[in-house]
């Protein structure tokens, strides 16, 4: 029986696995690096152990220390959370040595999926759809030609010995492809010596859409359907949704059950997310798998009435899975946001810095899962995610609706925030339509600047409130000694303020 | 007393007529207004005009530098006082580098790839900085001669610190 | 179209309602009082109008203020929310004198159900059960004695004339009859100078259950099932909660009917409630119906998935009814409680003052609808509530332990709360069982004391903390001038935080 | 420096022994504590003790009494400074009232029973004051004259204030 668990992350992540932890009733153990002190989650935790300084390759990577800080507090369990030491399957297999619990799937599971090349046959074998392609380097001209007649238009060439983009081709036309491979093998051969190619199936408009699985230690695996994924900006999600607006349930049922083919390929135990790239005729193919919980678990728990993490900690203690795939339904629809402390109308500039002051949005269908507070400096070292959004609604259309309410009422001050850039794709036509892949933001650029301020009245009154403000500054700093009542009924109510503040 | 204010770059005059309780009359221009404003929390105001209620938060840059942020907007607004008047007759406004480079936002120096002395052409990159895991090029906007470098590389900087100093 | 309204109200129901406006794209008009000008209602709106002093009986209850800023505004409707004028049936008038929708039902409705009597008749006329006993004063003892043994054992004998207890008799057995009659209408004689009695079947384990219904103005009305809500200090509803636990599919069917039939008996539109009074066995009555939103109405909302304020505006602007009864579903368990500012451990003294602090709890399946944000001073003119915490799990047993969860992470500082009361409710056993009755507060004084401390270390660290905030406090006082750096890093932090909440 | 610290009513002596940044050395009476102590918001404390985490929020009276709250419980706790120690050893413990009546909370004065130089007998309600739609009664404890009414009926008040002066 697992009664204490350490939970080897911070911020959001970390108080979201403890309060699951509570209702169980097991204990939490925090870990936290020189930056962290103050930190929720060492606030939320039952105990709390220092783990190394400020940047995390000295801290929440350091696998000894944490589990250092594990015998200390003598757990049964280790919570990796995502990102940090969560894929990690050198952890996994340090604290199996150590008789710790790994919540999480095995080395082996966490190896095969690990390496694309391995998760790609194993995937193939199991009968999963892989993106059609070349899984060895092809070096013969003709041979290349041949295989992208097999695999159908268009295609990307990629070098074999590349990255960055050099040497690679995007071939949409038939009279393009031998000129195409011959230029991509001369350029791959230019640049890195080598003149090996892949060859790969374009989707020209890509959907990401992932299936979330659990999986037990018994054999059991089950999928809680598909998660939405394709608002991106540089590869990083920013929205997610379930169900997906393009889905339908023949494709869902099918997908589902490659997925569950997909963990089962692998031995999977506990919660995993098998990531899908979808076209517009809803062709899809495995991508990867992700051996963790996702930041966006949320919009499954809603709309499947399932409590991830706790699964995740009944599979790692050898509980039999209770949930039933025939059992399992959607209920409405969930949407996910992603608030980050960044700039978007400056390039999306990192803006770290104290938290001033918070409003946290609340009611009817609203979840929010933060870990930031007032007076609270968010650090410079880690990612700049401060929060998640989660809204549910009956309706697609109701959700989106809920969402920009419970933005509208969402303020942070002190650091700049990515909310006016969420808000703004919430009116993204195509977003509002369901009708969008991969390119979103780049395709929409006009509406998701900022907008121009017509109103004279609207500058007007943000020129008032800041000039009130300074001049009620001004006085406060001449006078030490109390001001004179007439007339500074503004001034008494920042006075108050600080008073009840220090 | 009537003061100057600058939002967005546009300059207007601003001053308040009158004051009962939290009932303002102020003039910005020639645009007469009649308010209700409170400090509901700290930075963050409560203005009813004609019966709208608005919102409106303030984040200090520094005691006369404000980015004030409205529902759907956010602006930079500029107390104008007389030390600010003099600094600013004397800069010339031609999108011209500041006299020094700094970052917006505390972070750590990645990599400085000047030194005192040298001198960069416009769109020259001089200083790497990285903040929540992302890296930030500090670019000079026309050519510099670089005066004087204050920090090192590893070093933690705050934000709007200066770190390098320009001719 | 409904494209305006006004919120007749002030606190968390203000909000709650205009969030839903919101969501429907309706602009939301405030009305405040004197004292809140600073209240989140009034930051919230679209528009604010001031209606008079403090006290309620000057501002928030003053048909004419309301009528004249809805006026001015221009709305299309006025919700009344819960309290304050909702209910009265003169205000329904008004609004529809001026052309103004009153988001509730007739005035014939609130009338006909407003007054007990009248209320029992229409009941029993429709088929509604109601407790049984006398609606006509009795005067002649025999007849009383036939009517006890009509209504049969235990009953009560109230004074008709009376009130306060006075000339109230239980009667619980047979050879009691004839003395308690006879000493009851000598008693109600003296007392009243009138010995007529109404003669009441007597519930020995009562439970308080109610039904929310909705009904359009074309005649449809569905049940959106039971609310338990038992848990009751002095008569006020402290923790609800959904399914109730003593409820059979049966009996659930029986009841939802006679709500239905109690509603559409007065030709009732918008959204209601029927409380029923249950004994142990199930049998139960109509006690009364509530024209208006309840308090209580999100756990209903959690578990059926319906937003009542969406469909209470739908049915004032003439939509019909959507839901269908046999499509409405109850999923899991829902629990609200009650966060009151009162000293639980101070006989419930009211606790009006300035939040100086407050972290609201987050995460999976929490629900807060609140309206305090910190610096803000409650004022001691209205209801003392703060705010609504609403859980909900796929079981009842989760849901408790999801409630202490997030009660735990609830903190409030400045004034004192109900929440370690809550908690405690939480822990006693008849509630973790779900056999409670309305006295389950009264009968577990000692689950709901506050714990002796037995640990010496707890008082330790608590008198530690408040030494070193002393010491540092008076630090801060003797130095105007920056403070060496050496060894007070704890004073540092609190002056940094001075400064940015400066 | 060693002070004294009255915890529901029972007095310790406290003494801070050492201090390094957050980290601080403890002594009450003969319990020696090493603890990590952050004020981490405006009065509220996160406390690190043998690696347990504690929050501790602090509600101040006045600058040197506390309603102290930790998770499940909350203590009256009261900092002896020289001005204490001399009151305290003027005033008998014996429960009886304190030199005048005062409300905790602020509200509204309903009705005042009593007038200067009135005889009151111990339970007896002198000042009846409502707040959020409750009305309560304020006794004495034992018999008393009344010295000074300083309140009227309809008066608004503060928490904590004097309103009836007890002889």
């Amino acid at each position: 029986m697992i009664k204490k668990i350490l939970v080897a992350n911070r911020g959001e992540i970390a108080i979201r696995v403890m309060r699951s932890c509570r209702e169980m009733g097991i204990q939490s153990v925090a870990v936290f690096s020189e930056a962290d002190r103050t930190s929720m989650h060492v606030r939320y935790a039952d105990e709390a152990y220092y783990i190394g300084p400020a940047p995390s390759n000295e801290s929440y990577l350091v696998i000894d220390n944490i589990i250092d800080a594990a015998k200390k507090s003598a757990v049964d369990a280790i919570h990796p959370g995502y990102g940090f030491l969560s894929e990690n399957a050198e952890f996994a297999d340090c604290c199996e040595k150590e008789g710790i619990l790994f919540i999480g799937p095995s080395a082996y599971a966490m190896n095969t999926m690990g390496d694309k090349i391995t998760a790609r046959r194993k995937m193939q074998s199991a009968g999963v759809s892989v993106v059609p392609g070349t899984t060895d380097p092809i070096t013969d001209i003709n041979e290349a030609v041949k295989t992208i007649h097999e695999i159908g238009l268009p295609v990307m060439i990629k070098a074999s010995a590349g990255g960055g983009g050099k040497g690679m081709r995007l071939v949409t036309k038939e009279e393009d492809i031998v000129s195409s491979v011959s230029s991509a093998k001369s350029e791959a051969a230019a640049s890195f010596g080598n003149d090996a190619v892949y060859i790969e199936k374009y989707i020209n408009s890509p959907h990401h859409i992932e299936f979330q699985i659990l999986a037990d230690k018994h054999g059991n695996c089950v999928h809680l359907f598909e998660r939405e994924c394709s608002v991106q900006r540089r590869h990083q999600k920013v929205v997610e949704e379930t169900p997906s607006p393009i889905m339908t349930a023949e494709v869902r049922e099918e997908m589902g059950k490659q997925a569950v083919a997909a963990a089962k390929a692998v031995n999977y135990a506990g919660a995993g997310t098998i990531e899908f790239i979808v076209d517009d005729e809803l062709n899809y193919y495995f991508l990867e798998m992700n051996t963790r919980l996702q930041v966006e678990h949320p919009i499954t728990e809603r709309v499947v009435s399932v409590d991830l993490v706790k699964e995740q900690i009944k599979i790692a203690d050898g509980e039999v899975l209770q949930l039933k795939q025939d059992e399992l339904r959607q209920n409405g629809h969930a949407i996910e946001v992603r608030i980050y402390a960044e700039d978007p109308d400056n390039n999306f500039m990192p803006s770290p810095g104290i938290i001033k002051h918070i409003t946290e949005p609340l009611g009817l269908g609203v979840r929010h899962d933060g870990y930031v507070y007032e007076g609270y400096e968010i650090p410079m070292f880690y990612d700049p995610m401060i929060s998640k959004l989660i809204v549910w609604a009956p309706s697609r259309e109701e959700a989106i609706e809920r969402m920009k309410r419970a933005l509208y009422a969402y303020k942070i001050t002190g650091i700049k925030t990515s909310i006016p850039f969420l808000n703004r794709i919430m009116e993204v036509p195509s977003f509002v339509k369901g009708r969008y892949n991969t390119h979103i933001i780049q395709d929409n650029e006009k509406y998701l600047k900022p907008k121009k301020v017509k109103s004279q009245k609207l500058k007007d009154v943000a020129s008032i409130a800041a000039f009130v403000d300074y001049l009620s500054k001004l006085e406060k700093q001449k006078t030490s000694a109390p001001v004179t009542e007439q007339g500074s009924n503004w001034k008494e109510c920042g006075r108050k303020k600080n008073l009840i503040r220090l | 007393m009537s003061y100057e204010i600058k939002i967005n770059g546009d300059q207007t005059s601003i001053e308040i007529l009158n004051q009962d309780g939290n009932n303002i009359e102020v003039l910005i221009d020639d645009r007469k207004y009649n308010l209700d404003i409170v400090e509901v929390e700290t930075g963050v105001y409560s203005i009813l005009l004609d019966s709208k209620s608005y919102n409106v938060e303030l984040i200090p840059n520094d005691n006369k530098n404000y980015t004030v942020n409205t529902l759907y907007n956010s602006f930079e607004i500029e107390v104008i006082d007389a030390e600010s008047k003099y600094l600013n007759s004397r800069k010339k406004d031609d999108g011209d580098d500041a006299s020094f480079i700094s970052t917006p936002m505390p972070g750590k120096v990645v990599k400085i790839l000047v030194k005192e002395g040298d001198e960069v052409k416009g769109g020259d990159t001089v200083i790497i900085v990285s903040a929540m895991k992302m890296e930030s090029e500090y670019k000079v906007v026309n050519d510099k001669i670089i005066k004087k470098v204050l920090v090192s590389e590893g070093d933690t900087i705050k934000g709007n610190q200066p770190l390098i100093l320009l001719e």
